[in-house]
């Protein structure tokens, strides 16, 4: 063997086009940090750009696993993901998972060979639940884009609000790619709950909270929802659409660990800004994957595999993460921030970690 | 009747969006695929020029840069193949997509953006009891004001049949002396320039990233299809029609909202096949 | 009923035709009988090409009825009349343009067979079809120009083209919509002798401003002014008519035939 | 003067003119007649300016206009009725008539005008210009070339499809126009027109002029020619 | 027969030649993979120009039946435990079904509304497929793990062998769509194309015949999504989207339409351009679109057009 291959497969275009370029930074940041090289032989990566198309990033991982490669990395959306996933398994070729966040990945379809190092919807519906009963939310409005994820999300959140006594004042289900939310936003506004439940994803987002912003929604209602509001969208959004909206956080910059300041220094060094929760986990999941390959010291996929099945990462840059042999899913802590205007050196929008969730107020035990 | 009002703005808006289009289609023919390029690079123009000089300057100068960058393209890429099929101005305008969303991409890179606009015109108003946005008001204005220059300025003068007689038949309008180069490039410049005001318009409103026109393209479709292509007042009217489709459908069917738009188009070009306003030839 | 036993190739009633209010035709009624030749005459917008439109089924008529043979055709779209045996012409030349002449009139000699055979088998092994091409061609003068595009021919060749492609199904009953404009001067006689020819054992509606070949060629001649049948008479009658002088002959001296 | 020298003018590989070398002046009516393909509308098509010439050149009062554009051409007062009318679509009547209007000072002729001598045009003025009957149709195409007032006159069979009264009035029309110092280059299958309004004839076969001469020339050698042309091409 | 189309057939022959040899030199699957590309795509593309350089409807509906297509493949041996090749006919049967439905649908309009009609009815299939039938769909997920072909004891999730059952599909279409042009049905179809109203006048059936094309067309679309949805083992909604539409046109008028290497041509170097251009450059997509526009400006007949035009006048 010559090199360690490994396929990145991320949308470099498209929707998610800037999700997968900071996830390609954060990888990026991980290899050079051991000088590219692992067991003894220097990395090689390919990244290919899978168009945010389930159809393309299929395509691609087709044509990387005909080479011969050591890891795969990728996809961003979950459906892409999940389809990659039974190509891994029949190539049965490791492959990290640091972003999708569907709870199928490491449940109901889960494989030997994928991993997940970060968050799951599950955790962090239960995220949103704590973090309403937590803030006194009484009632809550629920927007939530129409597809299968979105409505099991949904359904999850309800029952959880429910259990703790919080009402639902109503629920509105609308296409993904809705362009104009004011009539949503206004029967939300106008139906006497104070706080709304913001589960769209993608251009909605933007959409949706720049036009929340036209007429002050975060200082009307408590707007929250999953991967809703960070430092890139802050940028999209605008300060008066964003200031005030909470989000769970897959990762933050300001994550008090040794490993999280030397990554944000390296990163820093390297971009010129501030790694965003993309890169975090990214970095975070091929860092911890890479140390675990060298540790079994031999080349062997089974092995790396096995390996990693039960590591503990106890300096990961949000604290111990641990992977779990059930499901390949890392278990870990969970973050919940607001929106706020940022000081200087920051940008213009910045999180702020308000809330942080233990492991196990955020995960079932595994089966 | 807030639901009104907003169905109003939704519709002014997607009628500002579509001018361009339609005025590109009724007068030059040409299927104009790049025209949510063209409006992505408006917003992203906006977006810089607001963060340099402000807002009102975005307004003001973004129009005349995309006049300047449709006269470049129209020179360039379409006045050679005006006598090819129309297909090929179609391939045009596709190649054009690329390249343009190339030239955002590597100046402004993937992030989204957003532009602030004046204190005045944030925040909102109250009417019959729902708090509407002032940026809305100022859209259904600016769509009222560019419906009306158009409208006098296109269907009622003279101008209009000129460019009419350029599209439908270039080569017999040159022999009565019509410069017909100058005309397809002037539409063209002014097809772009509603485009670039359509993206400064909407940034406030709306993402401004890559695929931004990418999806803002199809409505503009059903409104210039409704209208019976090519038609200003049928644009309006389309625009309307979709805004309040839009505005009532969402306020009681929320998630049949698209299934409804395409319904009523479908329905349209069903009922009245040529659109709601066009006129038919003879044939034999 | 046998179609032989009919005396009207073409019986038209009550036929009512309206673009957008204005009256194209009202309640026009004509017969063509069978095996003669019937001139259409009148001014320029009097509806004449309107009446060859609606007998085969190109413009929808408001009111009225066409029959063929005595069957209603009223409701049968243009390809079922022309299969029925009904061919035209156009006044404003209408043809392939992309094919050459021969081309043009293969095509047009296909659709009767088309049917029938093996659907798959290539064009050029069908000779009949080129022979029948090839015998129209010269039938219409064209037999130099088989293999031009034509785009490229002139004027009076597209309009030799134009019959061609009336005369290809071999129709019995031709309706011709000026076949004779632009066509050269020195090849008028001869584009009369063909049509002469073509009108042997067929029924032929003509639309004609040249009134040389127009009191040549037509056994009768129906005047139509203003969407409406004026007179139908024989061709003297209508020479002699004050009213047709007026309104569409004019000075007796443009109309006279002076040339040969 | 309106001016053809030396003019080759081909379509794609196939030439159409050969050295073609034609004059109008005004108040003068010149008919070009030849048999069907002989280069006659061509001939127009070059002196409007719609088609380049790729040998030879154009001159309106002997400044050189070869490479002018059509619509220069047509602001420098030349008309073509082309043969084959291209009425403008997706225009009225009326529309059609004032488009002919806008690129040019105005003049004798006016839209009025011109519905005084088709009336037939006025009742139809609002249809769709592509609509009217075929005779309309060139009673509009007639009218639109009169209405950019021009000093040369190009008409492409310009009876082509009009009633028998109507052609009077074409007549009388090319006459009045010829005789406010409009030069007229008369293109015809129809004899008895150019035989009464032309003075001079010129007789075009292959791209060529054959024969030109005066009117009290024609009679028996013209006839003649066309038809000896008929016999030796036609088999 | 003239020239062109000789000319036409001969080095649509040598393509498939060059297939083979190209199978049988390299067992490399990245080559194999976007070599199976090609051939689906060209499928797709020929069945589109059937409608488009032959009867001269432009239609933006084709991502539909393409898309359906690779569904009636997906259906036919998720829900219908099928086989492969009864997965294939019923790909090509769903996308008739839908290209005729649309066709019926827009059956009183032509030109350009035609395409827009088509392009909004496959965009109302889309969404429908997208939310109202998510069930079957699989919704944005789209459904992973659609089959290959079982046969013996050959190994067809190898690119290697599958390459073999597209080529054969492939070989068919070719020749199925040469005789179809040179066929009195052909003929009828460019008659329709070149003059809808002279061809009425001489008895041709216009509509039926336009019909026809188009269920000729979205069958062929559906064979070609079907056998893309085998050969990626995966379809989804996103099948379905417009943009494939453009991108079968693309494709197409690059290679030059009405003729049959046309579209071969075309789908080979719009994807061999892409991987080319996105290996070397991190501004592919623009240089992608540059070249578009270059061809179009400089090259109006196409690719294989003009080659073929130009010698085919030698
Ligand atoms: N599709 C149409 N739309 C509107 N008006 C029409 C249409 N077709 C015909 N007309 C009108 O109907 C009248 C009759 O037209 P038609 O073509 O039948 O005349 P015609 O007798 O053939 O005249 P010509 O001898 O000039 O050809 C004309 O005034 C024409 O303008
Ligand atoms: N668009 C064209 N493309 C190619 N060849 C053409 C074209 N137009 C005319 N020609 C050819 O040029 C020659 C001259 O044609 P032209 O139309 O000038 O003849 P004409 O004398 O006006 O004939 P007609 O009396 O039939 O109108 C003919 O041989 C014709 O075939
Ligand atoms: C934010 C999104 C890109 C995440 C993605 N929707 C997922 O499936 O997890
Ligand atoms: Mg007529
Ligand atoms: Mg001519």
């Amino acid at each position: 063997q010559d090199a360690f291959r490994i396929a990145g497969i991320v949308p470099l275009s498209g929707a998610f086009g800037i999700i997968g370029e900071n996830m390609r930074r954060g990888a990026t940041i991980a290899f050079e940090e051991r000088n590219n090289r692992v067991l003894g032989k220097p990395i090689e990566v390919v990244w290919e750009d899978t168009e945010t198309s389930t159809q393309v990033a299929v395509q691609k991982t087709t044509r990387a696993l005909a080479r011969d490669t050591h890891t795969l990395f990728g996809e961003v959306s979950s459906g892409s993901t999940l389809a990659i996933m039974k190509l891994t398994e029949q190539r049965k070729v490791p492959h990290i998972i640091t972003l999708s966040a569907d709870d199928r990945i490491t449940g109901a379809d889960k494989t030997r060979y994928a991993f997940r190092t970060s968050n799951t919807v599950a955790m962090e519906n239960r995220m949103i639940g704590e973090f309403a009963r937590r803030q006194a939310v009484k009632k809550v409005y629920g927007i939530v884009s129409d597809y299968q994820v979105g409505r099991d999300m949904w359904a999850a959140l309800k029952a959880d609000l429910e259990s703790k006594g919080i009402t639902v004042a109503g629920i509105d289900f609308t296409p993904i790619g809705t362009k104009d939310y004011a009539i949503l936003l206004d029967k939300a506004m106008k139906s006497g709950a104070d706080g709304l439940a913001l589960i769209v994803v993608g251009g909605d987002v933007t959409t949706s909270l720049k036009q929340g912003g036209e007429v002050g929604l975060p200082t009307k209602m408590k707007v929250m929802g999953t991967m809703l509001m960070d430092e890139t969208q802050g940028q999209a959004v605008g300060g008066t659409g964003a200031l005030g909206v909470h989000s769970t956080l897959r990762y933050h910059f300001t994550q008090d660990t040794p490993r999280n300041k030397r990554f944000v220094a390296a990163y820093r060094a390297r971009y010129g800004e501030l790694p965003s929760q993309y890169a975090g986990e990214a970095y975070d999941g091929m860092s911890w994957w890479l140390d675990v390959v060298e540790s079994t010291g031999v080349w062997d996929k089974e092995k790396w595999v096995d390996a990693f099945r039960t590591s503990v990462r106890n300096d990961s840059v949000e604290g111990v993460k641990r992977m779990r042999a059930c499901d390949n899913q890392a278990d870990q802590m969970g973050l919940f921030g607001t929106a706020v205007a940022g000081g200087a050196g920051m940008p213009a929008v910045t999180m702020k970690v308000t809330e942080t969730f233990t492991s196990q107020d955020l995960f079932k035990a595994c089966n | 009747m807030s639901t009104f009002v907003i169905g109003l703005s939704i519709g002014m808006l997607l009628f500002l969006l579509a001018a361009g289009l339609t005025l590109i289609f009724g007068m030059l023919r040409i299927i104009n695929f790049a025209h949510g390029a063209l409006y992505m690079l408006g917003a992203y123009l906006a977006f810089q020029i607001a963060l340099w000089l402000g807002f009102w300057w975005a307004l003001a100068l973004v129009p005349v840069l995309l006049a300047l960058v449709g006269v470049l393209i129209e020179r360039l890429t379409l006045r050679p193949i005006y006598k090819a099929p129309h297909e090929f101005q179609l391939l045009i305008t596709f190649g054009l997509i690329l390249v343009l969303e190339e030239v955002v991409r590597a100046t402004w890179g993937l992030s989204g953006k957003s532009i602030a606009v004046p204190g005045w015109l944030s925040g909102s108003v109250s009417l019959f009891d729902t708090d509407v946005s002032r940026y809305r008001l100022f859209v259904i204005f600016v769509g009222l004001l560019t419906m009306a220059v158009l409208l006098l300025g296109i269907e009622r003068s003279r101008i209009g049949l000129v460019i009419r007689s350029c599209s439908t038949h270039p080569l017999m309008a040159a022999t009565l002396g019509v410069r017909v180069d100058h005309v397809r490039t002037a539409v063209f410049a002014v097809g772009a320039a509603l485009a670039g005001l359509g993206g400064a318009m909407a940034g406030p409103m709306l993402p401004i990233q890559l695929q931004m026109g990418g999806t803002i393209i199809l409505d503009c479709f059903i409104v210039v299809i409704i209208g019976g292509l090519g038609n200003i007042r049928g644009a309006v009217v389309g625009a309307l029609l979709i805004g309040m489709t839009r505005a009532f459908g969402q306020q009681y069917l929320p998630d049949w909202i698209d299934t409804l738009t395409y319904a009523v188009l479908i329905a349209t070009l069903l009922l009245r096949p040529q659109g709601l306003f066009s006129k038919k030839e003879r044939l034999a | 009923m046998s179609a032989a036993s009919h005396t009207n190739a073409i019986a038209c009633s009550g036929v009512t035709v309206e673009f957008d209010g204005f009256v194209a035709l009202n309640d026009v009624a004509l017969d063509v009988p069978a095996g003669k030749t019937v001139a259409l005459i009148g001014p320029n917008g009097a509806g004449k090409t309107t009446l060859l439109n609606a007998i085969s089924g190109r413009v929808p008529m408001k009111s009225g009825r066409v029959e063929l043979w005595g069957d209603d055709i009223t409701r049968l779209p243009v390809a079922g009349r022309t299969r029925r045996g009904l061919g035209r012409s156009f006044q404003i030349i209408n043809l392939f343009q992309e094919m050459t002449t021969f081309e043009n009139l293969r095509v047009a000699a296909q659709p009767p067979r088309f049917n029938l055979q093996p659907f798959w088998r290539p064009v050029n092994r069908w000779s009949e079809l080129g022979d029948r091409a090839r015998e129209v061609a010269a039938v219409v003068g064209l037999s130099d120009v088989l293999d031009m595009p034509v785009a490229t021919l002139s004027h009076g060749r597209q309009r030799a083209v134009e019959l061609g492609l009336a005369l290809m199904a071999d129709p019995r009953v031709l309706l011709l919509d000026e076949p004779l404009a632009g066509v050269g001067h020195n090849e008028i006689a001869s584009t009369m002798e063909l049509i002469e020819r073509v009108r042997e054992n067929r029924t032929v509606l003509l639309v004609e401003h040249n009134m040389e070949v127009v009191m040549k060629l037509s056994d009768e001649i129906v005047v139509m002014m203003g969407g409406e049948v004026l007179m139908r008479g024989t061709p003297a009658e209508v020479r002699n008519d004050e009213r047709v002088k007026r309104a569409y002959l004019g000075d007796e001296e443009g109309t006279e035939a002076t040339h040969a | 003067m309106l001016e053809l020298a030396d003019a080759d003018v081909f379509y794609g590989k196939a030439q159409a003119l050969h050295g073609i070398s034609i004059a109008c002046a005004p108040n003068e009516v010149l008919a070009l007649v030849g048999r069907n393909g002989a280069g006659k509308s061509t001939t127009l098509r070059a002196m409007m300016g719609q088609i380049p010439l790729r040998q030879g050149q154009r001159t309106l009062d002997g400044a050189d206009i070869t490479g002018l554009s059509l619509p220069d051409s047509s602001r420098r007062s030349i008309a073509l009725v082309p043969d084959s009318r291209d009425i403008i679509g997706g225009l009225s009547a009326e529309e059609n008539l004032l488009l002919a209007t806008l690129s040019h000072p105005p003049g004798h002729w006016t839209i009025e005008r011109v519905y005084s001598l088709f009336p037939r045009l006025r009742e139809r003025r609002r249809a769709q210009g592509t609509s009217l009957s075929g005779g309309e149709q060139q009673m509009l195409a007639i009218g639109r070339a009169l209405l950019t007032n021009p000093r040369y006159l190009l008409l492409d069979e310009p009876t082509e499809g009009l009633a028998p009264v109507i052609i009077e009035q074409i007549v009388a029309a090319i006459e009045f126009v010829s005789r406010s110092g409009v030069a007229v280059l008369l293109v015809e299958q129809n004899f008895r027109v150019p035989r009464r309004v032309a003075k001079r004839f010129c007789l075009l076969d292959s791209g060529r002029v054959v024969w030109s001469g005066g009117r009290d020339q024609i009679d028996d050698r013209l006839e003649a020619m066309l038809s000896g042309l008929h016999e030796g091409t036609h088999a | 027969m003239n020239r062109l189309e000789r000319l036409d057939i001969r080095l649509c022959l040598l393509a498939m030649a060059i297939l083979v040899a190209l199978r049988i030199g390299t067992r490399d699957e990245g080559i194999l993979l976007v070599a199976c590309l090609i051939m689906v795509w060209s499928i797709f593309a020929l069945g589109y120009d059937l409608v488009f350089g032959t009867t001269g409807i432009l239609s933006f509906g084709h991502a539909a039946f393409f898309g359906m297509g690779s569904f009636g493949m997906a259906w036919a041996q998720m829900h219908g435990g099928l086989p492969f090749s009864a997965g294939l006919v019923a790909a090509g049967l769903l996308g008739a079904l839908c290209a005729w439905v649309v066709s019926l649908i827009g059956s009183r309009i032509t030109g350009l509304f035609f395409s827009l009609l088509t392009l909004m009815l496959a965009e109302l299939m889309s969404i429908l497929m997208l939310t109202r039938l998510r069930g079957l769909s699989g919704g944005v997920d789209g459904l992973p793990g659609v089959a290959r072909p079982v046969w013996g004891e050959v190994d067809f999730f190898n690119n290697a062998n599958f390459f073999w059952v597209v080529f054969a599909v492939f070989v068919v279409v070719v020749l199925a769509c040469w005789v179809l042009r040179r066929s009195p049905l052909g003929q009828a179809f460019q008659a329709v194309r070149q003059n809808p109203v002279r061809a009425e006048q001489l008895g041709f059936g216009v509509r039926p015949l336009r019909q026809t094309a188009m269920a000729l067309s979205g069958g062929l679309s559906g064979v070609a999504g079907g056998l893309l949805a085998s050969l990626m083992m995966y379809t989804g909604p996103q099948m379905l989207n417009w943009k494939t539409s453009g991108d079968v046109l693309i494709m197409t008028l690059l290679g030059g339409s009405g003729t049959l290497l046309g579209p071969i041509v075309g789908v080979a170097f719009f994807e061999v351009l892409r991987e080319v251009l996105a290996a070397y450059s991190d501004y592919w997509y623009g240089l992608v679109g540059l070249v578009f526009i270059l061809c179009t400006l400089f090259l109006p007949q196409g690719l294989a057009g003009t080659a073929l035009h130009w010698w085919s006048k030698r």
